[in-house]
């Protein structure tokens, strides 16, 4: 037990008050500085960058490590209840203090040339600031309600970064989409949060905090429909902001903001959120086999039919965000499957290699002026940096062997076969799904690799229609040769290159003993949490291991081992997919035919290759290009289309209700008393003639008949 | 000031705009700098005075009256002269002294036509007295007094000022409030004589043990509720709301929204749910789903709208619905959550309409069409300020707006006095609905910040010369600028003043 | 039917036939010497009913004042003579309105004081007259004098003829509280139709 | 004698006067009606001095009939000046055009 927490775990508040002071700070004077605010906002991440690894390294040594709680009551809320305002640190915060803050360390250096001249270049750091910040107040909290409010924020940030160009309507529109696809979510999230609360009324005065929800969810205090409802709602949040189908649609157009942003939305700050709260809150889910098969059906769907929609692509960053769907796939589904570990591993690791993928992206993007990879080619001889970090980042993502995407992958994998052993089928589908995709996902970056990095340099085509806003960037004219980017860019590659390499070896079998990744990140809790709802498959005989060993924790916590028979399938799988991908896009392509010479078109010399083939003609074609142009046409069309169809259908509903519901019926109704009452008066007013000789007499009238009914009275 | 005896505070609070309103009387009629420069004397030294009261406020016993006066008024009806303050009012009773402040300031560059400093700004006043009066007065007739003392100001300036359509609007908004204060008179009769405590004490009445049959509270109840919530407005009795906002003059707008719609949810807390508990809770799904329906509706209202002012009253309608949705809930959270709201709601619409009227001086139109975008880039500081209050407005965590939303929802999930029971499912299917409102809120907000903000100007504007945000609005706006975020970031403010209160109320209506 | 029953039946009749004419009469200048007529038959009446001090004054005020009044605001204001110029055409209103009081007056009367008789003695004494006004009735009495000065003062005011003042018809313009029903227009003053109604497009 | 004719007297005198305010046009006719109808109390007035208080010293009726003379010269007066003025006005006296009061 962490009985006395070290001073650098008390101080973790600083991670994300610096960055809050650093955007205030930035916000206030950026503007008059040398540096236009960059420094404020670079000293502040480092600062923290500093704190988050002080905590990381003490969490990571100590043995059986405590989560350290800190609160005060932030505001009663009424009927006695309580918000705190408080930090939860345990090495999952920790885990993702380091993760958060090294990429965005990573992105603000970088940052510095990317965005160098850019109008709004104080702005951007603020934003930066607020956004790390955000993300760092969502992973300190102690509590849901917290949580929920770094959650916006994030969202708030990503809406104000995506629409960082907001000149352009496209642009204005994708962050529009974010912001509310997400917000979609948030409803569950909300909903969600309220009513796992209430399950704790009366247990306690802090209805929204973690530790006492999960203690009350492991104790059984909380009704099973309860925990189904409150988590399958929450889970509908972390399903829009972690990109999950069928939320995923705002993540490919928010490429519209700057390809830095894109990095940190992808790599750390804003997608991880969804996984992030799946994994605080994995002990509740844990309780319901229905929360837990939810999650990773939706997890499997992702994680196979997000990889097949970015085959097609020749925006290098949509191939990069579909990437991202898919690998957040991965990691959802991994939750789905009980592999706590190996979900946030993959987290971690995934961090480190998509934020390569993407600053290298935008090293490109930066030299080519061009997104579409069919504008690239031969960027190996200008750009040697970029090249050999790329495919640092290109490997790890597709897992091969000892990179670190290897390490988290495979600890999915494996997850989904113990799970599979427990007699769940959720468990089979996440491995044989996920070594198919695993497939998908080798295939799309090596063509994107070959298709960048060798033949011969194709130059930007002359509409710049996917360029992504950098109108002003004028380093050279567009057809000068691609040259390699500045120090400040390729060293963030380089340091991310590196962690790419070696960050997986901290939960890889190399590290059997403790400390590792599995006894950094798991307590105590976690580890014991029994699924009680295991005990059932197992005595329905399904599962035979599980039958003798019974449902173990462990089995699904253990440290990592060796899996020889799967590393010699992902072997396989990967030169499967590389050798497939060198087939089309590496040999020859550039000298058998002219047509390579055009860019543009690779993809129709791609399928006349099909031809020669038979197992391309039947295997590849309807994959890559039937099955995904399917699953695009979903995702674009009917998805989508959904979606703009409720917006629409909301329009038009919303007008129906203001002119016809709102202004005729009840306004109407309104004003029809009005005019009735004008109307009468309209008539009786003729009485009033001014001509008094008429009211003399009717006044005589009256008199009259004054009299005649007093004497009838009498 | 004691707390306990310095009872003059409240009365020389209530007292020094009308004062002020006498004086300005005797100012001459063409010397406007003066006029104006007199009506920011007098609402500053009534905010110092207030703002000194809140200082000297027994934070300890907010759950208690204090700067109490009970004295005898009318003895021929039994009506008393009762003022006092607590948790629940404060923060109510002293928006309605900053907010009048800050228009005086914002009046003294943006006289709406056609001019009459005099006349304007002694209405003002006189509106001051009659919304603060609402919020101190413990005696029904007292309370009535108020509440029908703030109308004929409004109107006036709704009916002078106005846009177009100000006839219309001004008479609309008049009628409509007596028309629903005429049942909540009666039904403060039927009170009065059915307690046989022959007293208008509302403290006397909420203390009393439950007043009559069920049915005669359902009814009694009914009156209150159709005199509170037109005043609130709850759908569907809003349709006075969006006219009467788009033609009211922007300083009329700000105080309509800031202050004047609280009376109606202040008083179904403070007068309509302790006083008659019974019917209440029979009359509280009913306000549930009236409000939730205002919620989804009031959004759906504003995706349709062209005109930024009127999107801005129909988002109050959505934003009142969420406190009435707190009070439906019938628990301390629910209440809490509905003040809340209340204060956010005030101080974030009072801002939005200010920055609609500003809006209207550079562009002399408020047709978004017709801005048709850039202003970001044409008046930037203006834009930030627009795209600020919008997302306070919108709920985002951590500004104003949020907490009151959140809380509602939070505890409509269970609703007190055995709703959870018996209504448990409805009040679930509430929850869910008004969060789905929350998703409209943001889907006609960031579309109106499209509209107007983003984008490049267009050629009508590209060239013209428009005043980026001036150095008076700022002296107006900052006070609302800090509240928001304050109140964002330290929902203590407000929530912990109350919550002492709020217990009190809870008990004696016996929850 | 006594010797004053008499009297005054003749001096009723007088006056009554009088009192028709000066309200049928076409010629203003007959109307108003036949109110002068049945001024002085009321002056006979109050003879009759020993009220001889008042029927002086009738005469003098009335007979001698008023009616010489009338004929001078007759002549000043230069009225057109004839049955469509004097009478409006509300005489079928007022005939009906004036004919069912009569009826049901004198039918009231009768049926309340049908038998009723006074001895007709003799009145008071002018001077006790003199008395009663000066003692009991002094404060009406000066009230009444501040009237009719008033009314003098008012009066001259009135018919003064102000400097610049032209006498021409002035322009009245009717003070409109709200739409007239005659216009077609009015059904729809305030339906705000059609604001905010134009297609709202992405 | 009897009472009842003094009071028909009163009555017919006071329809009259009736009929002549409503019927007539002119002003100054409906003026002279007014003068009738007060002649009608006069009558009345006298007529009941001598049933109720027949030896009376204070005489009342009389009294109250006097002051209405008085009354009556008063209102004479100010009637015809404001004729006067409507017929400065309008070049005419005519009641039935002066509906300055209608809606």
């Amino acid at each position: 037990m962490m009985t006395d927490p070290s001073l650098v775990v008390q101080a973790a508040w600083l991670v994300p008050a610096l960055p809050l002071l650093s955007a205030a700070l930035i916000a206030a004077f950026g503007r008059r500085l040398p540096w236009h605010g960059a420094e404020i906002g670079l000293l502040a991440i480092l600062a923290s960058l500093g704190l988050s690894a002080a905590i990381a390294w003490e969490t990571f040594t100590t043995v059986d490590p405590a989560p350290y709680e800190a609160a005060f009551a932030w505001s009663p809320l009424g009927g006695g209840f309580v918000l705190e305002l408080g930090m939860l640190v345990d090495g999952l915060t920790a885990m993702m203090f380091l993760l958060v803050t090294l990429v965005s360390t990573m992105v603000q250096v970088y940052s510095r040339e990317y965005m160098h001249g850019e109008a709004r270049f104080t702005y951007y750091y603020a934003m930066l600031s607020l956004f790390t910040f955000s993300m760092l107040f969502l992973v300190i909290s102690n509590n849901t309600l917290q949580a929920v409010v770094g959650w916006e924020l994030v969202g708030l940030c990503s809406f104000l970064l995506i629409g960082f160009y907001w000149e352009e309507k496209s642009n204005q529109d994708a962050a529009n989409k974010a912001f509310l696809t997400t917000k979609f979510g948030d409803v569950g999230l909300i909903v969600g949060v309220i009513v796992l609360s209430a399950g704790m009324f009366g247990l306690t005065d802090t209805p929204f905090n973690f530790l006492e929800t999960i203690d009350a969810a492991v104790a059984g205090q909380l009704s099973t429909s309860t925990i189904v409802l409150g988590m399958l709602l929450i889970f509908l949040g972390c399903v829009s902001k972690s990109g999950q189908m069928p939320l995923h649609v705002w993540l490919p157009d928010a490429m519209a903001g700057p390809t830095p942003v894109s990095a940190l939305i992808h790599a750390a700050t804003m997608v991880t959120a969804g996984v992030f709260l799946l994994a605080r809150l994995f002990p509740v889910l844990a309780q319901s086999a229905t929360v837990m098969a939810v999650i990773a059906v939706v997890g499997v769907i992702t994680l196979f039919f997000g990889g097949l929609l970015a085959l097609v692509q020749d925006d290098i960053k949509k191939i990069l965000a579909y990437s991202t769907i898919s690998q957040l796939g991965y990691m959802v589904a991994a939750i789905g499957v009980g592999g706590y570990t190996a979900s946030i591993f993959h987290l971690f690791t995934h961090g480190f290699f998509k934020a390569l993928l993407f600053l290298g992206a935008g090293s490109l993007i930066h030299a080519v002026h061009s997104n579409n990879i069919s504008a690239m080619g031969g960027m190996r001889r200008f750009m040697p940096h970029t090249f050999w970090t790329f495919t640092v980042g290109s490997l790890a993502l597709a897992g091969f062997p000892l990179t670190a995407g290897f390490f988290s992958k495979d600890e999915i994998l494996i997850a989904g076969d113990l799970w599979a052993l427990n007699g769940l089928a959720t468990g089979t589908a996440v491995y044989w799904v996920g070594l198919a995709a695993a497939f998908v996902t080798t295939f799309y970056m090596a063509r994107a690799w070959f298709l960048i990095f060798f033949g011969e340099h194709r130059g930007a085509p002359h509409d710049d229609t996917h360029d992504d806003g950098h109108d002003e960037v004028a380093h050279g004219g567009h057809h000068a040769e691609p040259h390699e980017s500045g120090r400040q860019i390729t060293v963030p590659l380089m340091i991310l290159a590196v962690l790419s390499l070696t960050a997986g070896l901290i939960g890889s079998p190399f590290a059997q003993e403790r400390p590792n990744f599995e006894s950094w990140t798991s307590t105590p809790v976690i580890e014991e949490t029994t699924y009680p709802f295991l005990a059932e498959f197992a005595t329905a005989g399904v599962g035979v291991s599980a039958a003798e060993k019974g449902p173990s924790a462990k089995i699904l916590h253990g440290p990592p081992s060796w899996h020889p028979d799967l590393l010699l399938i992902v072997l396989g799988v990967f030169g499967g997919a590389v050798g497939l991908a060198w087939r089309f896009y590496g040999r020859g392509l550039p000298e058998r035919d002219p047509m390579l010479q055009m860019g543009g078109l690779t993809r129709v010399l791609v399928n006349k290759y099909g031809f020669d083939d038979a197992g391309y003609r039947y295997v590849v074609v309807p994959v890559r290009d039937r099955m995904s142009a399917w699953a695009t046409r979903i995702s674009n069309d009917v998805i989508d289309g959904a979606v703009a169809g409720v917006g629409t259908a909301t329009k038009r509903m919303a007008q129906t209700t203001y002119t016809a519901v709102d202004q005729r019926i009840i306004d109407g109704g309104v004003n029809g008393a009005a005019f009735s009452a004008a109307w009468w008066s309209a008539r009786l007013r003729r009485i009033q003639s001014g001509d008094v000789q008429r009211y003399a007499g009717a006044l005589v009238a009256g008199v009259i008949l004054l009299v005649l009914a007093f004497v009838a009275v009498r | 000031m004691d707390p306990n005896t310095a009872g003059w505070v409240l009365i020389a609070a209530l007292a020094l705009p009308l004062v002020g309103a006498a004086l300005m009387l005797l100012l001459p009629k063409d010397d406007e700098v003066r006029i104006k420069r007199f009506a920011v004397l007098v609402t500053g030294v009534a905010f110092a005075l207030v703002a000194a009261m809140t200082a000297a406020f027994d934070y300890g016993r907010s759950g208690e009256l204090q700067f109490v006066t009970d004295v005898a008024w009318i003895d021929a009806i039994n009506a008393r002269f009762h003022l006092g303050i607590d948790g629940i009012s404060l923060p109510l009773f002293f928006l309605s002294y900053l907010l009048p402040l800050l228009s005086a300031i914002y009046t003294t560059k943006h006289l709406p036509e056609p001019g009459k400093p005099k006349a304007f700004l002694g209405l003002m006043l006189l509106l001051q007295t009659g919304m603060a009066g609402t919020f101190v007065a413990f005696d029904l007739i007292l309370f009535f007094i108020f509440f029908e003392l703030v109308l004929v100001p409004m109107f006036f300036m709704i009916g002078m000022w106005g846009g177009p359509r100000r006839d219309y609007a001004s008479v609309k908004f008049f009628l409509y409030t007596l028309f629903g204060s005429i049942f909540m008179l009666v039904s403060f009769l039927a009170v009065y004589f059915q307690s046989g405590l022959r007293s208008w004490d509302i403290v006397e009445l909420s203390n009393a043990s439950m007043i009559g049959s069920t049915t005669f509270q359902t009814w009694a109840f009914l009156g209150m509720f159709l005199g509170f919530a037109i005043k609130v407005p709850m759908w569907p009795f809003h349709t006075w709301l969006p006219d009467a906002h788009t033609e009211a003059p922007t300083v009329g707008s700000v105080l309509l929204a800031g202050v004047l719609l609280k009376i109606g949810t202040y008083g179904f807390i403070r007068i309509a749910l302790p006083i008659l508990p019974g019917g209440a809770e029979r009359f509280a799904p009913v306000i549930g789903v009236l409000a939730v329906i205002g919620i989804i509706y009031g959004s759906l209202c504003c995706l349709a709208q062209t005109d930024i002012k009127r999107l801005i009253a129909f988002s109050s309608v959505g934003h009142m619905g969420f406190v009435m949705l707190g009070i439906a809930a019938m628990n301390e959270a629910g209440i809490q959550a509905a003040l809340f709201g209340n204060i956010a709601h005030g101080v974030i619409t009072g801002m939005l309409f200010f920055l609609a009227g500003s809006l209207h001086e550079r562009y002399h139109t408020r047709d978004m069409h017709v801005i048709g975008g850039g202003m970001l880039m044409k008046i930037p500081r203006y834009g930030v300020l627009l795209t600020y209050v919008a997302v306070a407005s919108l709920g985002l965590p951590g500004l104003a707006g949020f907490w009151g939303e959140f809380g509602a929802m939070w505890a409509a999930i269970s609703p007190g006095f055995g709703l959870a029971d018996r209504y448990g499912g409805l009040y679930l299917a509430l929850v869910v609905f008004a969060a789905i409102g929350t998703v409209l809120t943001a889907g006609y907000f960031l579309w109106m910040l499209q509209r107007v903000n983003l984008g490049r100007p267009t050629e009508k504007w590209a060239g013209a010369e428009l005043d980026d945000v001036l150095r008076i609005e700022w002296v107006a706006w900052t006070p609302l600028l800090v509240l928001v975020l304050a109140l964002g970031v330290f929902p203590r403010l407000v929530f912990g003043v109350q919550d002492a209160a709020v217990s009190v109320l809870l008990r004696t209506m016996g929850g | 039917m006594t010797g004053l029953d008499v009297a005054f039946l003749v001096v009723a009749l007088i006056t009554a036939a009088a009192a028709i004419r000066t309200v049928t009469s076409t010629n203003l200048v007959h109307a108003a010497l036949f109110l002068a007529v049945t001024l002085a038959g009321i002056a006979g009446v109050f003879l009759v009913l020993s009220a001889d001090f008042l029927a002086l004054v009738q005469l003098v005020v009335y007979v001698g004042a008023v009616a010489v009044l009338f004929l001078f605001g007759l002549m000043l204001t230069r009225a057109p003579i004839g049955r469509e110029a004097l009478d409006s055409e509300h005489r079928g209103l007022a005939l009906g309105v004036s004919a069912t009081l009569f009826v049901l007056l004198s039918g009231l009367i009768i049926a309340a004081f049908g038998d009723v008789r006074v001895d007709v003695v003799d009145g008071p004494r002018t001077a006790d007259l003199g008395l009663a006004l000066f003692r009991d009735w002094v404060l009406p009495f000066e009230v009444l004098s501040m009237l009719l000065l008033a009314a003098l003062v008012g009066a001259i005011v009135l018919s003064r003829r102000e400097d610049g003042e032209s006498g021409q018809v002035e322009d009245v313009t009717p003070i409109l509280l709200a739409d007239d029903p005659d216009d077609p227009d009015a059904g729809d003053v305030a339906l705000p139709a059609g604001e905010g109604a134009e297609e709202v497009d992405a | 004698m009897s009472l009842v004719g003094p009071l028909l007297l009163a009555t017919l005198l006071f329809s009259v006067g009736v009929y002549g305010i409503i019927a007539r046009r002119n002003a100054v006719l409906v003026l002279i009606s007014v003068e009738l109808m007060l002649n009608a109390v006069n009558i009345n007035l006298v007529a009941f001095q001598n049933l109720l208080f027949p030896a009376e010293a204070a005489a009342s009726g009389q009294l109250f009939a006097l002051f209405i003379i008085g009354v009556a010269a008063a209102e004479v007066g100010v009637g015809l000046a404001i004729v006067f003025n409507l017929f400065r006005n309008r070049a005419s006296v005519d009641v039935d055009r002066v509906d300055a009061m209608r809606w």
